[in-house]
């Protein structure tokens, strides 16, 4: 199993230079698989309803089968302003409901 | 002499500065003189005021009118406020001598004209003029000019990768602004007010917030997250970071952590009762820090690289300020002001190589150590301290925010705090690792650059750094004084 | 509240929300800038909306109003207190005018980028220039 | 009645103006649409607004937009 994860980091590492090795690939896929630990473990504390509990273990069964989540990352990052426009709306639209239904004007 | 009539100086000064060096342009020599008097002038301005409260033509607090204010508070203020204190000072200290350092860097370059001085001394004034300001409106003015100046400061470097990073900060600043400004629309409908200490008690008086309250904080919210570079926009702040000069880029990322600090601060005075508020900034925070250093992670260029590690410190900072308790809120300042300085001294270091070897990817840098010892040893010394160990500034910071996590019932944060600490220092070490001790170099050292003037000023900060990490109490104490009293 | 200042309030909707799709979903550079004036005239719109009162007084023009009215000589004139009464709220145009300045300023410059960009990649497309390979 | 019919031009200008494929239509329709909204201003009681939107916004902003897009295509369509 790890060797197949090393031969992934490998292919994907190799055209970027010399500059990133495989270490830094880990390292930041052991980050953002223990952020998403994080954010599942403060979300099953602190919401006490059950729904809250099943959607965050589910959301996080779904992220450890795509395990080089790196890359992932990296492309929804890049410079491209139509993703960030869209990432844009997307917070909008999340910072809106947020406010109101948190407050209990919608629901 | 020296009392609080001269709060409006510290904004008027740098913009008389400005315009004088805007019609020198051309003029080298007065233009150098002019930029050197006036930078040290506008350290020396903040440090003789006195605190107080500056009312703009003397208006001073009368009783309100139907007209005003449509909850009826006993009286509001008329005109224009400024307000001047500790934690004021703090920030316009760190803020002049961090200009007076990029001035004095820029003069030397071939790139320098009138008008980019211009430029700084704008920007200066305006993050001057947020820091004071205690009227919503005259801050959302200097918001859009401080944009403007900041996206000319990246147009000058005259490429077409910081031309379409300008043009990219700006689309997306004229939704910030926009939804800034209809956000203060909106609270002056319902309100009448537009005075933050007003509009707090307004606020407090009028008890559960309305629909259309619900939606000035969500718009002036959006605001924030553009103005400080969290997370949708932090691809926009990371790319106007990297393609500017390196030590405009240090400006650049000192003036959005003080915006960010300052505009938290606000936000949370005025929305003071309202707690869903910090949840949200604790949640666009927490993707921030976590993005940030994933992508610093994947660079091969010490500027890119550089650039997303300082939005991966702008989402600390706003973790701290996003807990919400006292003790937090004056930890994530304080970390603001340790990581603008080791920030600065890691991008004055990435301007260094960059006048040296005329590039600043670190594949193609390599034995560095044996010709440029000394910037080797501070951006070691400045790696360690960003990454908070011991001795340095940031360990303070980062040791009393992991403690108000766990104090404030999170104790999860706290590990992601030290996670990426950890992915900070593996960053930036490889990148040192790479420039200064890897054998082999493709790119040729400069032999008629001396950079004496760089020198000095990364020794200066990393002895700041190294006093603040000893006396912390210095900066702290006066910091957590003043959130203590304003009660957020 | 008054229709026509309600007519304001959803003419200004429809302006800022066309604004942000513009500038969220358009592909041209300059519909982008288009767009964002359009922002700012919308929330241009919803400031001067606040401070409308229906059937009231002009605050600049003057002649409606002396601070010592006295009914003999001046009998046209009206005192502070009742002029305050009958005449709109200023306060929101003096930020409006100060507004309308900064975005014709913001608009210049995006304005000078898209050409800049365009003598560049020789397209007003942002997805032929945003994506394009970068060459250093 | 007429303030109601220019609050529709308005409205309607600038959806016009975003769905327009002709760049200059589309600056055209924006030229004409700051102008609808200054009369606007002047029956919402703000002259002074008015004033200002009608010479920023009808002549000084199109102005700007025509002498970009003559930079950019010069008479070329797109």
């Amino acid at each position: 199993m790890l060797d197949k994860i090393y031969e992934i980091f490998h292919d994907r590492m190799i055209h970027k230079g010399k500059g990133v090795g495989v270490g830094s690939g880990f390292t930041s896929e052991f980050l953002m698989i223990s952020f998403f630990l994080i954010a599942g473990i403060l979300v099953l504390r602190t919401a006490n309803s059950i729904l809250f509990a099943l959607g965050s273990i589910l959301i996080l069964a779904a992220i450890l089968f795509t395990v080089p989540s790196v890359f992932r990352v990296e492309k929804e990052n890049t410079d491209s302003i139509n993703l960030t426009s869209f990432y844009v709306a997307i917070s909008i639209v999340t910072i809106l409901i947020v406010f109101f239904a948190g407050s209990g004007v919608l629901i | 002499m020296f009392n609080s009539t001269l709060i409006p100086l510290m904004v008027v000064f740098p913009l008389i500065a400005a315009i004088l060096v805007n019609f020198l342009h051309k003029k080298d020599r007065s233009v150098k003189t002019i930029a050197i008097i006036s930078s040290i002038v506008a350290v020396v301005i903040p440090i003789l005021t006195l605190y107080g409260v500056h009312l703009f033509s003397g208006h001073i607090r009368t009783e309100s009118f139907p007209e005003m204010s449509k909850l009826l508070i006993p009286d509001v203020y008329m005109g224009i406020v400024y307000a001047y204190g500790p934690l004021q000072k703090i920030l316009l200290v760190l803020l002049t001598i961090m200009t007076v350092f990029v001035i004095f860097l820029s003069l030397n370059k071939k790139l320098i004209s009138g008008v980019y001085i211009a430029m700084i001394f704008i920007s200066l004034a305006s993050v001057s003029a947020i820091i004071l300001a205690d009227d919503f409106f005259n801050f959302f003015v200097f918001i859009e000019v401080l944009t403007v100046a900041q996206a000319a400061l990246v147009i000058a470097v005259r490429e077409t990768k910081s031309h379409k990073a300008a043009f990219k900060y700006m689309i997306f600043g004229s939704i910030s602004g926009g939804s800034i400004l209809l956000g203060i629309a909106l609270l002056l409908g319902v309100y009448g007010l537009l005075n933050m200490t007003d509009l707090s008690n307004a606020i407090k008086a009028g008890g559960a917030l309305q629909p259309i309250a619900l939606t000035a904080i969500s718009l002036i919210t959006i605001g924030w997250l553009y103005e400080s570079g969290l997370f949708p926009f932090h691809v926009v702040k990371s790319n106007m970071y990297e393609n500017a000069m390196p030590e405009v880029a240090a400006l650049l990322q000192l003036q959005s952590k003080v915006v960010l600090v300052a505009m938290s601060i606000a936000l949370l005075r005025i929305f003071s009762g309202y707690s869903l508020l910090k949840s949200v900034m604790l949640g666009f925070a927490i993707f921030t820090v976590v993005v940030g250093s994933v992508m610093a992670l994947q660079q091969t260029d010490l500027r890119k690289l550089l650039s997303f590690v300082a939005v991966g410190q702008a989402g600390l900072v706003a973790m701290g300020i996003g807990l919400g308790t006292s003790f937090s809120i004056s930890a994530g300042i304080f970390h603001a002001i340790n990581d603008v300085l080791s920030m600065a001294i890691l991008f004055f270091v990435a301007g260094f190589i960059f006048e040296a070897y005329k590039t600043t990817k670190v594949d193609k840098i390599g034995d560095a150590l044996q010709k440029i010892p000394l910037v080797g040893l501070v951006m070691f010394l400045a790696t360690l301290a960003i990454s908070g160990v011991p001795p340095f500034n940031s360990y303070q910071s980062e040791l009393r925010i992991i403690q108000s996590a766990v104090q404030a019932g999170y104790a999860e944060l706290g590990v992601l705090v030290i996670l990426l600490s950890v992915a900070t220092f593996v960053a930036i070490i490889k990148a040192f690792y790479l420039i200064f001790m890897r054998p082999g170099s493709t790119a040729e050292i400069d032999p008629k650059f001396k950079g004496t003037m760089y020198k000095t000023i990364i020794v200066v900060l990393i002895a700041m750094c190294l006093f603040i990490g000893l006396f912390p109490h210095v900066i702290y104490d006066p910091i957590y004084n003043v959130i203590v009293a304003l009660g957020v | 509240m008054e229709p026509f200042q309600t007519g304001a309030f959803l003419t200004a909707g429809v302006l800022i929300v066309a604004g942000f799709w513009a500038i969220i979903m358009m592909d041209n550079l300059l519909k982008k800038v288009i767009g964002a004036n359009f922002v700012g005239d919308g929330v241009n719109l919803v400031l001067i909306g606040i401070g409308y009162k229906p059937g009231g007084l002009i605050p600049e023009v003057t002649p409606h109003f002396h601070a010592s009215a006295i009914p003999s000589t001046f009998s046209h004139f009206l005192a502070f207190n009742e002029f305050a009464e009958l005449a709109s709220y200023p306060l929101p145009f003096a930020l409006v005018l100060t507004n309308i300045v900064i975005g014709a300023s913001t608009l210049s410059v995006m304005l000078a980028l898209s050409v800049v960009l365009y003598h560049k990649y020789q397209t007003l497309s942002v997805q032929k220039i945003f994506e394009a390979m970068e060459e250093d | 009645m007429f303030d109601y019919i220019l609050l529709f031009v308005v409205a309607l200008s600038a959806i016009m103006a975003i769905v327009q494929e002709n760049l200059y239509k589309s600056i055209v329709i924006l030229g004409f649409e700051s102008f609808s909204l200054a009369a606007i201003y002047h029956f919402l009681l703000a002259t002074d607004v008015a004033a200002t939107q009608a010479i920023l916004g009808s002549a000084l902003i199109p102005g700007l937009f025509i002498v970009t897009l003559y930079k950019t295509t010069k008479g070329r369509d797109e």
